[in-house]
């Protein structure tokens, strides 16, 4: 989906603003949503492309001002409802019984001791390539030009290199689709490539000189270029 | 956010903790993953196997050229199982950069936890298309015949930079090496340095 | 400026909600907001270009949640500071002042009697054609190439419609340049064309069926196309 | 906003007031200024002309020629004097829709002050990439046959829907076809009513 999490090239957000001597987190609860990020993953919950699409999903004013955590805790709470791993009545109640108790730890609103964790049926958070022995249909060197295309979906074609001509630099081996793993339609995984594009391609007459952009790009999201 | 101000907004703590809860109630999330996440993190924020394999990189000329190779294999000697990783390698002609325009993609596994900066709009929006001028803005000026190649992650691949060795480092060996080796210079906005600050 | 302004194609937003019997303003200060930016530009402080551009750098955030008179005031504000027009500790103060009497009029902080307004050097807020007796380039039916261009200041070529082919529909005659006119770089008035767009040009695979849109774009956006 | 919820957010309205203040002060704003606002909008907000003058065209084929070709003398006609206006026809070819992707430009003088939707992002970002579905889920089913033309107002042009006129309707006076004819009609997300709601 062409949302603002599509971020290349935008422009208005001022200068880049380095923190001096930043913690490892901000405020306590960041843990807390990297570590029930891995357990979902790893409880196969979800997957990765699911999550990046409810975090997509946000809405745009929010996004744009939510931090990193925040935005990782609104897409897990989204992906959680919708596949009903979590019930929206449920944790509206235990939100207004931590509201009424801020000081109270996680545990305290459980009605027993916590269940043991059922067995992950996942061990690596890393595990995208897929030997499926297809053969790539573009090799390195080869001209491409990639699809206009604007699904309602995920996608992991940005914006700016839509109809763009690129040229291949290697491929990856064969991936995950997200664009189909994100929707519950299968990971019919395809040739990964890195593709380079002139910059003047990206960005025509403002483009900066002597620059280029290398993205990985999916098989189906290239055609052949001239 | 950012800026070492803790984001204590009551309703993100009391929605965090209400997950929380539910999770643990569900046996999703186990008892001490929290403490584990923040034992791991807490720990190993660092560069630490990025600057250690550069470092090595920069001393060993077949470790350099398995760590262009063959990462997964480069990364094995330091007990690292990685096999998504690519390095690129800066050189006279060649600036490179790594950013993700899409979401947030970093090579956590050997550059820690990305920093806030990394993940905030300004980066994301501006490294693809005015990468000179975002790295001369954070203090990195690179001269206008050096090409800047910018990766940007939007697939499970992740990208870091093998930078190039500092003048006046000669005598040095690995060990004297890798406290040179900021994040910064891994991700491509900054260069290594040249003496221990 | 590629900013969040440009919503053209943008997803995320939601569907449309159409207010039911709505009042032509929504708190009294709005309608505060449209008296004073008409005196703005009756009174020549900025033209529509500087104000439309002083809305365009809000935050983004900002700007998506803001409402409509909200943008205006932001805008407005930016203008007239830059302008020098107001100035921004007076602003300051007299913001402090209304925060502490909330009832108080826009009169009450006044040092005397308002001053009678200066003779307004404008009596049309619609005044942007001018006859410099320039020839226009392209002809209805011509086909042109929009630019593909990145400003990072004011323009009115959306970013949808950037290095794409369309057809000259018409002239509108020749109209102030708002990329100058928005900088201090003068009106540089050039013809301005209707130019139709076919959806498939813009949306690629993603257009509904039989769809065109129409965009007025100034001369300088457009190359001969083939 | 919108809904009807009045904006009065302390810090808003205090900045306003704040600038109200100034621009008395130094004489750029008259006192009477924002009450000649508020009487003029409060009493003109419908789109009285550019009814007035869609009820004429369908009545008055030289009207309709007129409206078509030279907007501004066929405005003339209702005491306004506008030149920057294009009227777009409806046909049984050709659904018309108005939309500015860019900010929110309306033609003020003809229709009265744009309703909030028209200003806000979902349709802003929608109307001009998927038209179809977008009327369809304001209740105008647009045949697939018939093309839809989307006038983005990008420059200082305004664009005006001429409808077509209703069957049902051909007994009806210029005087009685007015009230028929809505503001969103001439927008172009809705037709014209063939009765009086």
């Amino acid at each position: 989906m062409d949302g603002v999490h599509d971020l290349g090239g935008m422009q208005g957000f001022g200068p880049v603003e380095r923190e001096q001597n930043e913690p490892t987190f901000h405020a306590a609860w960041e843990a807390v949503v990297l570590a029930m990020q891995h357990a979902g993953r790893l409880g196969l919950l979800y997957n990765i492309d699911e999550f990046r699409h409810g975090i997509e999903r946000m809405a745009p004013a929010h996004y744009l001002r939510a931090t990193y955590y925040e935005k990782w805790l609104e897409g897990m709470i989204r992906v959680l409802l919708e596949k009903g791993a979590v019930g929206a009545e449920e944790l509206t109640a235990r939100q207004a019984f931590f509201e009424q108790k801020p000081d109270a730890p996680a545990t305290a609103a459980l009605p027993g001791p916590p269940r043991p964790r059922g067995s992950s049926r996942r061990t690596s958070l890393t595990d995208f390539i897929r030997e499926t022995g297809a053969t790539p249909r573009f090799g390195p060197g080869d001209a491409v030009l990639t699809r206009e295309m604007h699904p309602r979906g995920h996608t992991r074609l940005p914006r700016y290199a839509r109809g763009k001509r690129g040229v291949i630099h290697l491929c990856h081996g064969i991936h995950v689709f997200p664009d189909t793993n994100a929707h519950g339609q299968g990971e019919q995984a395809q040739p990964l490539y890195s593709v380079r594009f002139d910059a003047r391609e990206l960005w025509g007459e403002s483009a900066e000189r002597n620059q280029a952009v290398h993205i990985d790009l999916w098989e189906s999201y290239l055609l052949p270029g001239r | 956010m950012g800026k070492n101000h803790p984001n204590v907004d009551p309703y993100i703590v009391s929605r965090v903790r209400a997950l929380e809860s539910l999770l643990l109630e569900k046996g999703i999330l186990a008892p001490d993953a929290v403490d584990r996440v923040i034992q791991r993190y807490e720990a190993d924020t660092g560069p630490m196997v990025g600057a250690r394999a550069v470092a090595k990189a920069w001393t060993d000329p077949d470790y350099r050229r398995l760590l262009l190779d063959d990462p997964k294999a480069a990364l094995g000697r330091f007990d690292l199982d990685y096999e998504m990783l690519m390095v690129v390698e800066n050189t006279e002609a060649v600036h490179n950069l790594v950013v993700c325009t899409l979401c947030s993609c970093y090579p956590w596994p050997v550059l820690g936890l990305p920093p806030t900066w990394y993940k905030m709009p300004a980066y994301r929006s501006r490294a693809v298309s005015e990468p000179r001028a975002i790295l001369q803005e954070m203090g990195l000026a690179v001269p206008a015949e050096r090409e800047i190649r910018v990766w940007d992650s939007s697939a499970e691949m992740r990208y870091m930079v093998l930078p190039r060795r500092p003048a006046g480092t000669e005598g040095l060996g690995e060990a004297e090496l890798v406290p040179l080796i900021s994040r910064d210079a891994l991700i491509g906005v900054a260069e290594p340095r040249a003496t221990a600050s």
